[in-house]
């Protein structure tokens, strides 16, 4: 448990490292970036977070069970995005050119407009969210572990 | 229903995956709607294995293309190379798809019992059923970068599985092992399809071999790809990890972990076969597969005589008999390149070497779940300190029996079938490999009967006095198994001409792979 | 032969590789095996990466980008899946390598020997 | 008998790769074929609509790859805290 300043400079800063990491996984379609990537963002966030404050402290708001429902629920996201373009094949881009999410961008350099890539920014958000749940759960495993108590409730 | 049928590659990877995920939450709920759920997802799993199986035997290979418009459009318009992802399921891949998913169903009713009183259960079914997937997607795909993804999921899961019991030192040694094992076999394939990248710009199988030169570089894949897979399967040279992983591992990640492995040695008869085929030169790389086949065998069961510890005892054996298919499918392989030796034995070594797989298959999970029944109920793997629980497990007694008598290769039994068809076929190519491979049977059935007599048979021991028969769950998880041996020992010749020779003719026929795919362009 | 100065990104992945295959056939401590595993990860994406550079490309994002030669998208889309399959295993196997400390009190392989036989 | 293997079998891997690299490999920046990418790069807002090429490969072109990379992250956090669980609850049967 590191000082007061450290903790509450460290609670300020996470809401900047949260909006950025949100802004790389929600742009993914249009600037460098994407799920994985964004969600490593979030994560380095919680790492920071672990740091400031020690792992129990930690494991009362990012408890296991919260961590591991979000995971489930993104994973089951993704597969079902997956799953829903079962009419033409497996992993069939079905929203594009459909008024959700579905506009075409003009072929060539355009500024993007993120109104486009059909299932593409849905799956970021969906597999963001199972990276920040996922590898946040692991550090968390790692510290609790070797402080001597376990993730589990 | 016909949907079902074009879909079903996909569906048979999807589903496990589906209820991975699904196996968390329902797991809080409570253990007995989790266990159902897992047997549920496993059993239409292998119903959609068996009617794919048909439709492929009737109407040849099946294609799926993962986000394309139809699932037959292999060539987009104006693209004379794959851009997506293709599922390739050929008799031969459907053939490694029915041994999957019958062991992984029996594996699992196994552990329904097997693991009652374990901690951690959620999260257990959630890794088996992962493997089953990562499995599944090694054995359909057609695409080399994904055949990677899913060695690697199996790979990962199956460590986690090895290391499951974390309160005894040596099962995170053995977890270690496998994981560092896999995760540099993985690399080292990765930079083999990096290599093939760079020359041919696609990751296809069909495509790849299609546009094949064999220049220098693709000999350079290939050592790769081979040093890599062989690795994987428990090969002389780097086998010592083999035994300490799969004796610690719980008895039915065992019998799953088997079949990882002969699912790798399938990713290499894939790369033999169809992705490189005739324009390898055959007898070389035939050559090298059956010396290292044989050298294999010997090694394995020479070290399996004075074993201890049943498992591990197991694991060598099951090292050993690797090396009749790597000697079988070996000797197909070097005679790939004139047609008459092919015809006359070449043809009838590859089957017997993947009729072998198919035994194999059967009575070693068998086996490896008897030793776990004995561990069930005696807490130990010690044959030393077993003794007489003849008397008390009759049924592990006599399913015991059934897996030695099929893997010594004795007449009634299916070992000696497809041993007979290896010996006979192999003969023909060199004699001294047959003699070997027959040597090697008889002290294969010296060992077992050394392990039978020192578990089963003898006086009754007082502390075992007490043992009961191991719960239900798990006789019928090994009777599924017993079951598959006695028919394959009836109708072998029935199980041969329906299922193994057509497994066998897709290997040989390379043109038939790469037209699935070159073939299939529509715009 | 003029090309042997260009290929340097390979000729670094190829040296990755060999040093961290040094380390897995040499090193007894279980972190620097671990260590070795994630330099050879590092070579095979060195290696994906560089293969699909193209003289003079731009990275392959549409949004705002000079008209000329794009690099080509399909080895970046490999590397990100390799890197994220290294981060896996390398969790898995220092979690390992945390219990086997715990049971063995050392971290040296070389004590892990004594299940030979 | 792992230091022998070692040093026979090290220098000749090490030297099988540089020399494939050096010299048989394509030059750095010349590809030999890329008529899979040059597809994608043409088709990949018209099919799929995003701007970044290589989010549509990682999601629809390729996306299976994509699904199976998402489950090794899924297998990996189950696989820690499978091993990092606590034994307390030994007894707790189904």
């Amino acid at each position: 448990m590191l000082s007061k300043i450290v903790r509450t400079v460290t609670n300020e800063f996470m809401l900047f490292i949260v909006v950025f990491g949100l802004y790389i996984i929600a742009h993914g379609h249009l600037t460098p970036g994407g799920g994985f990537q964004g969600g490593a963002v979030i994560v380095s966030g919680v790492v920071m977070l672990l740091v400031a404050f020690n792992s129990q402290e930690l494991k009362k708001t990012l408890s296991e069970r919260v961590l591991s429902i979000m995971e489930s629920t993104g994973a089951l996201i993704f597969i079902a995005l997956a799953f829903a373009g079962i009419g033409a094949a497996f992993f069939y881009n079905f929203l594009v050119g459909t008024p959700i999410l579905g506009r075409i961008p003009a072929t060539g350099p355009n500024p993007g407009d993120i109104w486009t890539g059909g299932v593409i920014p849905l799956m970021n958000l969906a597999v963001g969210l199972k990276v920040v749940a996922g590898l946040s759960a692991v550090v968390l495993a790692l510290a609790l572990f070797s402080s001597g108590e376990e993730m589990e409730e | 229903m016909a949907a079902l049928i074009t879909h079903s590659p996909i569906l048979i990877i999807a589903i496990p995956l589906l209820a991975a995920f699904l196996t968390l939450p329902i797991g809080r709920a409570g253990g007995k709607a989790r266990n159902v759920l897992v047997i549920a997802s496993l059993a239409f799993v292998e119903f959609l294995v068996i009617i794919l199986a048909r439709d492929i035997y009737l109407n040849g290979i099946h294609i799926y293309t993962l986000g394309a418009t139809s699932p037959e459009l292999t060539l987009p318009g104006g693209a004379m190379v794959p851009i997506r992802i293709i599922l390739e399921v050929d008799a031969m891949s459907i053939f490694m798809g029915i041994i999957w998913a019958t062991v992984s169903l029996a594996a699992a009713i196994y552990s329904l019992s097997h693991m009652a009183r374990e901690t951690g259960q959620n999260r257990f079914y959630t890794l088996l059923l992962l493997m089953v997937a990562g499995c599944f997607g090694m054995i359909f795909t057609g695409d080399l970068f994904n055949l990677f993804v899913f060695l690697e999921i199996a790979s990962i899961s199956g460590a986690a599985l090895i290391a499951f019991r974390t309160r005894f030192a040596d099962a995170v040694e053995g977890g270690f092992k496998y994981i560092v094992i896999s995760a540099v076999a993985g690399l080292i394939f990765l930079f083999g399809v990096g290599l093939l990248y760079a020359q041919y710009n696609s990751l296809n199988i069909g495509f790849l071999a299609n546009a094949m030169q064999y220049s220098t570089l693709d000999i350079i894949a290939l050592t790769l790809f081979l040093m890599s897979l062989t690795i994987k399967t428990g090969m002389v040279p780097l086998h010592m990890w083999y035994p300490d992983s799969y004796t610690v591992a719980p008895a039915n990640i065992t019998a799953m972990l088997v079949i990882t492995s002969h699912a790798c040695m399938y990713a290499v008869f894939r790369i033999c076969f169809s992705l490189y085929g005739i324009t390898l030169d055959a007898t070389t790389v035939g050559w090298i597969i059956v010396i290292i086949g044989l050298l294999t065998m010997f090694v394995g069961v020479t070290m399996a005589v004075f074993q201890t510890d049943v498992m591990r005892f197991m694991s060598y054996h099951a090292i050993s008999q690797m090396g009749y298919m790597w000697m079988g499918v070996g000797v197909g392989l070097a005679v790939l390149g004139n047609p008459e030796a092919l015809a006359t034995y070449g043809r009838d070594a590859i089957s017997g070497g993947i009729f072998h797989i198919l035994n194999h298959a059967m009575y070693k999970p068998l086996l490896f779940m008897t030793a776990g029944a004995l561990f069930h109920r005696t807490g130990t793997r010690d044959l030393n300190k077993m003794g007489g629980l003849g008397h008390n497990m009759k049924f592990t007694l006599i399913l015991y029996i059934i897996g030695t008598l099929s893997i010594a290769g004795i007449p009634p039994l299916n070992g000696f079938a497809s041993k007979f068809l290896i010996y006979e076929s192999v003969y023909q190519f060199n004699p001294v490999l047959a003699v070997v491979a027959m040597l090697v049977s008889i002290i294969t059935l010296a060992s077992f009967t050394k392990a039978f007599q020192s578990a089963f048979t003898g006086p009754q021991l007082p502390e075992y006095k007490d043992v009961k028969e191991v719960p239900k769950p798990m006789l019928i998880g090994m009777g599924i198994l017993a079951a598959g041996i006695i028919f394959t020992s009836i109708f072998p010749g029935l199980i041969v001409e329906r299922i193994v020779n057509p497994a066998t003719d897709a290997l040989i026929n390379q043109a038939a792979y790469v037209n699935g795919i070159m073939g299939g362009g529509m715009p | 032969m003029e090309h042997i100065p260009l290929n340097f990104p390979f000729l670094a992945a190829a040296l990755l590789v060999g040093i961290s295959l040094y380390i897995l056939i040499f090193k007894k401590n279980l972190i620097k095996l671990i260590m070795g595993i994630a330099m050879l990860a590092a070579g095979v994406n060195l290696f994906l990466v560089s293969l699909g550079f193209r003289a003079g490309g731009a990275a392959p994002i549409y949004t705002n980008v000079t008209e000329g030669p794009m690099v080509m998208p399909v080895p970046q889309a490999l590397t990100l899946t390799s890197i994220v399959i290294n981060v896996a295993v390398l969790a898995l196997m220092l979690t390992m390598a945390i219990h086997i400390y715990r049971h063995t009190g050392s971290l040296d392989s070389e004590k892990s020997r004594k299940m030979k036989g | 008998m792992r230091k022998v293997v070692g040093l026979i079998v090290l220098p000749v891997v090490i030297a099988f790769l540089v020399s494939g690299m050096l010299l048989l490999i394509h030059p750095f920046g010349y590809p030999d074929a890329s008529d899979m990418d040059d597809y994608i790069i043409q088709n990949a807002q018209e099919e799929t609509g995003s701007n970044n090429v290589v989010t549509s490969v990682v999601f629809d072109y390729r996306g299976f790859d994509t699904l199976g990379e998402a489950t090794i992250l899924f297998t990996a956090v189950t696989g820690v805290l499978l091993l990092l669980r606590t034994e307390k609850r030994r007894r707790e049967g189904s």
